[in-house]
């Protein structure tokens, strides 16, 4: 290697730094001159760079700069954002919870609304529900189940402790009345 | 005394040919004298108003701008403006105006200072100073950034970075109470359904229109439609329903005519009897 | 430096090369976690970068790589020539630059003459100049002043590296006013 190695070598990196494409060994040629070994060049430079967050790297006789990929998580860090569940997947996840395994035609007639696409989905997401395994009955429907991260969640040792709805009722929830009768106005019959 | 009282920014800054575009965070500013039409501005060689006309006869001085002869200056000014109208070159007013004031700054300068005049001559003259070196200071400056390396030109970035991103991981909220009340609700749903929809013990409008035909056919007088249903009806829905079955039937009946029905007023009792 | 500082390198060099623009300390931060001392962490990478042909460089407070200046000519050929400023446009270009936040009538009383609609525009244009608020006096004018991208066009770390600026000010031409202690050379007056 002559002196004028550093030269090549800095030249180098910068045409391949500023453009728009991974260049050829002829592209370089004519960017930086017929330096020497350009492949030896080449091989100096990329080794320059193993260590470092960007490296040089050749892709089918062409050679760019890329970040190196184990620091990929730092150039798409993943933000939290907490989003509250719809209703309708509060009560399907309460469904599966109180009666899995359970299909979706039977959390849709205990609901006694169909239920939209993305609901069991978002469940999944979450990490509360799980497929589990298929009803040996005609059609072979999918059943639904709730996963450790859903006793997890909700601070639950087993599924055991979820009130029964004995519990549910004392506490209030069940006793949503239904509308009263109208009274009909007929009159005699009270007396 | 001349008639010219304008402080020198006013005079600088006025150029007739643009004075229709006004600025955005201004008021118009007031003309002083009439509004020259745009074809009379007339770019005198690449001067860029009277401003850079002064500066340019400055610096052929060959002094310091420090040490410039503000006297000096404006004869040559002067000069050159005389020179202009005896070529019958058409000068823009701006021009004109500064000449003016510059006549009026030399005799005021030249003559003993008048104790009350305002402004004081030698702080006009200071401040012509003070703008011509600002302005060489400002265009030397301005060749001073263009000489210095430049991205696009001497330096590159890269042409085509991947840039970054966020991903937004979702967190769902959802507390055991939320759950419960659901599962509440559809409990309470379904409980209500079942009020809707279970088949009830009821009188058929059929079996209500036989049976009060039957029971109007023994009597020919008036009597109230509740002495005609059964008594002791221990399950109150049926008892409703028999009443309203009742009803209906006695509408029936009088429609095909087999039996009058007559209210004294609203709520009051009705009564029914049998047309024979 | 404890010994995460090599790694907190190589993530602030990967996130820097892969940024689209030029990033502050903020940016950096959000993406590379708070480690350590990020401006003595950014002048460690500079410094490890200045013999090379990319160099790192700060830029009103924010950081990118671009190429060294002194290898231009190996790059030239690849771009097209940059667009040529008007004279009125330099000049308005320093104007606002060495006293920013300046207003309109303000950069027309030092240049002597009415802006011309197109030049402010095309500084805009440029990304080099902006709004900056409006001055709280009668009319409340809009102000001017130049932006990150000006420092980073020009090769300005910040605008204290501006041509000249200390002995302008030292010389009380960046004032609104003249000084009023400056000797009155009239000349002829004298004699």
């Amino acid at each position: 290697m002559t002196d004028s190695a550093p030269e090549a070598l800095r030249a180098l990196e910068a045409v391949i730094f500023a453009a728009e494409a991974p260049l050829g060994l002829a592209d370089l040629a004519r960017h930086v001159g017929e330096r020497g070994d350009l492949p030896e060049l080449l091989r100096q430079l990329a080794s320059s760079y193993a260590p470092r967050g960007i490296i040089l790297v050749e892709r089918g006789g062409r050679w760019s700069f890329q970040t190196a990929p184990d620091l990929a998580h730092h150039l798409r860090p993943t933000r939290e954002a907490v989003r509250k569940l719809s209703r309708a997947a509060v009560e399907t996840l309460s469904v599966i919870a109180y009666h899995e395994p359970v299909t979706r035609p039977e959390i849709e007639e205990i609901r006694g609304v169909a239920a939209s696409p993305g609901t069991l989905d978002v469940l999944m997401e979450a990490g509360w529900v799980r497929p589990a395994g298929r009803r040996e009955t005609p059609g072979r429907p999918l059943q639904y189940a709730t996963t450790p991260g859903f006793l997890a969640h909700f601070n639950l040792t087993t599924r055991r402790d979820l009130p029964g709805l004995a519990d549910l009722k004392a506490a209030g929830l069940l006793d949503r009345e239904p509308p009263r009768e109208l009274p009909l106005p007929l009159g005699g019959r009270e007396e | 005394m001349p008639a010219t009282g304008y402080s020198l920014p006013d005079i600088l800054r006025h150029e007739p040919g643009l004075i229709s575009e006004d600025f955005e965070e201004g008021p118009p500013r007031s003309m002083p004298g009439a509004a020259a039409p745009p074809s009379l501005i007339l770019q005198l060689g690449s001067w860029e108003g009277p401003l850079d006309l002064l500066l340019t006869l400055a610096r052929s001085q060959k002094v310091d701008l420090a040490q410039i002869s503000i006297l000096d200056l404006v004869e040559q000014y002067l000069d050159f403006i005389r020179d202009a109208r005896a070529l019958s070159l058409e000068l823009a007013a701006d021009y004109l105006v500064m000449a003016a004031w510059l006549a009026y700054l030399k005799s005021a300068l030249l003559l003993p200072p008048e104790p009350d005049m305002e402004p004081d001559a030698q702080e006009m003259a200071l401040k012509l100073q003070f703008q011509l070196q600002r302005l060489d200071a400002m265009r030397d400056a301005g060749q001073k950034l263009l000489a210095r390396p430049q991205l696009g030109w001497d330096n590159f970035r890269r042409a085509a970075p991947e840039g970054l991103s966020t991903d937004i991981q979702s967190r769902y909220e959802c507390s055991l109470f939320d759950m419960f009340s659901a599962y509440g609700g559809i409990q309470a749903r379904a409980q209500h359904g079942v009020h809707v929809v279970r088949r009830r013990p009821v009188m058929a409008l059929d079996e209500a229109i036989e049976r009060l035909a039957r029971l109007l056919g023994q009597t020919l007088d008036w009597a109230e439609l509740a002495r005609y249903l059964p008594h002791d009806l221990a399950d109150e829905g049926y008892a409703r329903s028999v009443l309203a079955s009742s009803f209906v039937a006695t509408l029936e009946l009088v429609r095909t005519g087999r039996a009058e029905v007559s209210q004294g007023a609203a709520f009051s009792p009705i009564l029914i009897r049998g047309r024979a």
